[in-house]
């Protein structure tokens, strides 16, 4: 299996986000998460707009101001510098979580280092070494209507990501809904991964064989189509 | 992103009968006088309606509950300067009540909104109010567990307002405003001042727009607390 | 015993406030209940400013308004309009709930049906009929951090208010600090009345008489004296 | 009521060793750089500090962990574009660590202001952090149950205060401060601007002031961003 050598055969990261983007509705409310998922907001179709919040306090955020003219209590919860679109709101963390937790978000995206089929999420520690770190993931997983992740199919060192059950610690429990990867879109449905969409460069024996649990089909599997970016 | 609704009868669409509602205020002051009548106007029965109280002379909650569409009242104080509507009721068992302290149902009402299925109180403990409630002792004091409260629909005032949602109100008006906006599946606001997005400082925003989903818009909002002392009447 | 026809041996209810009003600290923060507590307000002595609390949302507010400049969305949780002294506050009410329960409030001031000498206070509600309406009160006797209860020390029937254990329904246990009356000042210590200040008309026996269980003296007791209102 | 002090050190006076402390801040927003500083230049030791991250650089609370006068932490995120400070103390077992994702860290420090003792959230559950914690199933649905958090003292940034400690912030510096300000015995607030009694809109108000007990001005307060961006250390 040599699959990850074949770019052709895989979509990239800033692909991924923008087929996870195709799937956000006009309106809806939205937290990325740190690092990969924050280029879901690059990709918006064109008179679609998100509103956008962070943990820290914003909702209706945009784009990173020009370098230079950052304003560093203007940040999201990566500690990046932000704008403000017009309505947008500043509050507190309890009432940013009271968003999270209370299902006020239509959609959470989060990267992820294993998803069982079940819709388990271990994306916040891989070991018992160095310094733990959680954030607000564990609440984002519970909250949002939609739990989307965004990932690699494959680790980089060629271990299936879509597992049975995870071995890393678990950042949640039957969480996630919908997994898009560098080769796939797969739904988490009745404690089963559910594939969608697939590679058209890949057969489904081959997805299969990458994939740690068994891919099911119920209902048409698209191709998984994406723009050169 | 436009939340806003042309008419009231927009505004109120979808409420049927056997719905739940808050209805913000305290007193005269936050009272959606113009949302409850729009509500009336629909007559949808068998309402369990969520609010501080239960209305007063013959306008707004209290005209809701005279009219006989409430089945079910969650409150802290059934009692105000023309309660008759309300008293009426019970006292005829045409009406349930379920009393809970203030702070208990503002806590409760925010639970809701915030994902936070119960919480413990010191409140009502040792009284007839936490009468088959869970007790648990913290750090050798008792406790009383009270649960969430969600509704299918909250009806409030506010002052200003944006097309997302954006809000700010009046004084002590906002009283449960806020928290009623987190806390039901529909949330549907009559604002004073319809102003464009923008129009609202991204610092005094007191309910963002992510908790709320239909803004209309009445110019010159009644005030409950006169129109009861010009003896008005819905009708 | 004809106590109650001797007014130079009962203090006034304005009185009872007066006297209650000279226990709040210069800056404390003070929620006074709705009806006879009120009148606490009118007697701050000079020099000291209490900072006043409502349930429905405000920090800071003053005195009523003249006739006819209302605003009936500035009232009290009485449903008195009010005015705003500098450096007031609004908020929600569960803000407002939160500065109650969590011991924020330095003094609760409320009427009373009953006091029991362990300090259960039962003043919301006094049989099965009617309509039953608690407001606030259950949570401000377990909010702040003294609970004072103003009133006449017997019922208009003759009975006492002060008692070993009160028949009527409860608003708190074990919660009320101070009772100023009609006729004495009482500290609840240790699950006793402890009495502090007594009308100096009134032998200790007489007292002791119109009261429902036994008071207890422990250190001087002070005669309870308040100017003509 | 004037709750303003005249100088830093007044104003973190009487936090001795063994104190817990809440720290406000996120990332670089909201760190109140000079009174974490003022606290140093104390050298109380063996504090808890609960703060959503752990320090960065060579400043504000990485300078008061590098400094050894920290024994625990309770934080969400300890981890920063330069860590080294916390990182060194916590993997040569010199500091202890209660991780605590950070909505829960959020609800735990305004149930402490709120007086509520406990309450129950999804997060967590069947997770390591949820290990120990009672379970409790609402309506079907497993949840933990988590406690109240508190503290001696609270260290908040904010923009405007006035004598009866009124708050406002600025943007997304306000995340944990009104929190903290709610849940500590003592509460110590720098603002970047003092204004009189009336000088904050009572709309306005974010943080009432009867959570605050000390208001010290600093008026070119640094930013931690632009220090660890600079380079700086306290010394």
């Amino acid at each position: 299996m040599s699959i990850e050598t074949q770019p052709d055969r895989r979509l990239s990261n800033a692909q991924i986000a923008w087929r996870a983007a195709q799937d956000i509705a006009d309106g809806a409310y939205v937290n990325l998460g740190i690092g990969f998922p924050e280029m879901v907001a690059r990709y918006q179709p064109p008179g679609r707009e998100a509103i956008f919040h962070t943990e820290n306090g914003i909702l209706n955020f945009g784009a990173p101001p020009a370098p230079g003219a950052e304003d560093w209590n203007l940040i999201n919860a990566g500690k990046k510098a932000v704008t403000l679109k017009p309505g947008a709101a500043f509050f507190h963390h309890a009432d940013s979580f009271a968003m999270v937790r209370g299902g006020h978000l239509d959609v959470a995206i989060l990267g992820a280092y294993q998803v069982s089929e079940n819709g388990d999420l271990a994306n916040w520690r891989v070991g018992d070494s160095g310094v733990p770190a959680v954030g607000g993931a564990m609440d984002l997983v519970h909250g949002a209507r939609q739990v989307f992740v965004v990932t690699e199919h494959l680790t980089r060192t060629g271990e299936p990501k879509l597992v049975e059950r995870c071995s890393f610690p678990l950042t949640g429990v039957a969480c996630v809904t919908r997994i898009y990867t560098s080769h796939a879109v797969v739904d988490i449905a009745g404690g089963r991964f559910v594939l969608r969409e697939k590679h058209p460069g890949l057969s489904f024996d081959a997805l299969q064989a990458i994939t740690g649990a068994r891919l099911h089909v119920d209902g048409p599997v698209g191709d998984l189509v994406v723009p050169e970016l | 992103m436009d939340k806003r609704v042309r008419s009231l009868a927009e505004a109120v669409s979808g409420i049927e009968s056997g719905a739940s509602v808050m209805i913000g205020g305290f007193g005269g002051s936050g009272a959606p006088i113009e949302l409850i009548h729009a509500l009336i106007d629909r007559r949808p029965r068998d309402l369990t309606v969520i609010s501080n109280n239960a209305g007063t002379g013959r306008i707004g909650l209290a005209a809701l509950i005279d009219a006989g569409l409430v089945a079910r009242m969650i409150c802290s104080f059934p009692r105000s300067s023309d309660p008759r509507a309300f008293t009426q009721k019970f006292l005829a068992g045409e009406i349930a009540l379920e009393l809970v302290p203030q702070g208990t149902l503002a806590e409760r009402i925010r639970a809701g909104g915030a994902g936070i299925p119960a919480f413990y109180t010191p409140t009502a403990y040792g009284t007839e109010l936490a009468d088959g409630k869970a007790i648990a002792e913290f750090d050798g004091r008792p406790y009383v567990r009270e649960r969430w409260l969600k509704a299918d629909f909250a009806l409030v005032k506010a002052h200003r307002g944006d097309p997302l949602g954006n809000l700010t109100y009046d004084k002590a008006a906002r009283n449960f405003g806020p928290l009623m906006c987190m806390a039901a599946t529909t949330t549907i606001v009559q604002v004073s001042h319809l102003v464009p997005a923008g129009g609202i400082d991204p610092e005094a925003v007191v309910t963002p727009g992510i908790f709320v989903d239909r803004v209309v818009e009445v110019a010159a909002p009644r005030q409950e607390e006169e129109l009861v002392r010009a003896e008005a009447r819905y009708a």
